[in-house]
């Protein structure tokens, strides 16, 4: 099982990524989508990451999940560059055998991505304002739940 | 020979730029003191680098502590938790 | 939140459903596709439902995921009739403003699925053969997790 | 007034038909007791509803015990343990 780790700035179709991994043979199929919410005045969120690492580190995470449950493949994909309010920019998908695998894989990317992949994201509203997004505890603590 | 040094997000903003070469003083055993003889050089670097609880840091391109030795190190990336996905 | 529900024989467009749950607005869209799996010599996978109840068996777990997690959309396809290897059976499909509630709720329809809609599958093998797939208790437990 | 009984997967396939209008006998109190009276039927009856264990029921379309009373009751379906998704 050779993950599929992408990182780009140009949009992806979740459909022609699910057709790969259903592909595969593995019988149940899970993803997940993350998207700009268009909340609180956000005109683009810009997203910036560590050339080099974020690959190493995404691809750590997909050998841990393949360790730990029975993949027939895996597929991540992040955005980088300014995104609009609406704009996809992640995607998780798994597939395997049993559903709970698939499922619980993807879970438990998504929120390893959340914590440990070596990306920021900045919010740049549209009076002129940008921040830096916070990191959120709930964050760590929803990685924390796979340990033990 | 020197470090590279990697800076992102705020941290780069507050410095003003996104990297360089670091010569250390021999005293600097640790990725921790490295940080602090960055942040003594002020303006910029001492606020980013001020609060060590506010960083992370990768060491050739993995997460570690500060306590890392700085042996053998080729590059050190400085940056906020992350906030991906 | 009104759930989409669909019982046909027509394949689905899992890439057409995840566009409808992304245009919801909640930022976070989770789904399960499963597909007939090719194994055992099976050349076709009969699917029988109850209709009438099915439609009502479905919204009624679509609510109680609604009744336990912050959703902005459900969608829950499930083909009937004769399928080939490979082809679609099932998709489950949320969106939320939180990845978790998503994801859960996207685990818990599958799961109660399985064991509170009334389909039944036939396997059909290339020599002749037919038999009624047997209910599995792993599935009940699936479901039986979801309580307390 | 007659109740509408309908037969699913190999209940369907042992039994030769997917549904009927049955009256049953003011004797039978419960969807069991109705069970066991189409069982007693023998043929395909006998070998599609002997064994309850194997079984599951609706009542006007929603998920049911053998214990439910018959009174008011328009539709019961019988029927293996499901097998979707």
């Amino acid at each position: 099982m050779t993950p599929e780790i992408r990182i780009q700035p140009e949009d992806f179709e979740p459909g022609a990524e699910i057709a790969r991994l259903e592909g595969l043979g593995g019988g149940a199929v899970a993803t997940f989508t993350g998207l700009v919410r268009g909340e609180g005045g956000i005109r683009t969120m810009g997203l910036e990451h560590y050339p080099g690492m974020t690959e190493k580190a995404l691809g750590g995470i997909a050998d841990q999940a393949a360790a730990r449950w029975a993949l027939a493949g895996v597929t991540i994909i992040h955005r980088v560059g300014r995104l609009g309010p609406g704009a996809r920019i992640v995607f998780v998908g798994t597939a395997s055998h049993h559903r709970r695998d698939a499922i619980e894989a993807m879970h438990f990317i998504i929120d390893w991505l959340k914590t440990d992949a070596p990306f920021w994201k900045r919010e740049e509203f549209a009076d002129g304002r940008s921040e830096w997004v916070a990191a959120r505890a709930a964050d760590d603590a929803a990685r924390d739940r796979w340990s033990g | 020979m020197g470090i590279e040094l990697l800076y992102f997000a705020w941290v780069r903003e507050a410095i003003g730029k996104d990297g360089e070469t670091a010569e250390p003083p021999a005293d600097a055993q640790t990725v921790g003191d490295l940080v602090a003889w960055l942040a003594a050089k002020g303006d910029g670097y001492g606020e980013a680098l001020g609060t060590r609880d506010k960083l992370r840091v990768a060491v050739d391109q993995v997460f570690a502590g500060f306590d890392t030795p700085l042996d053998g190190v080729r590059e050190i990336a400085i940056f906020p938790p992350v906030t991906g996905g």
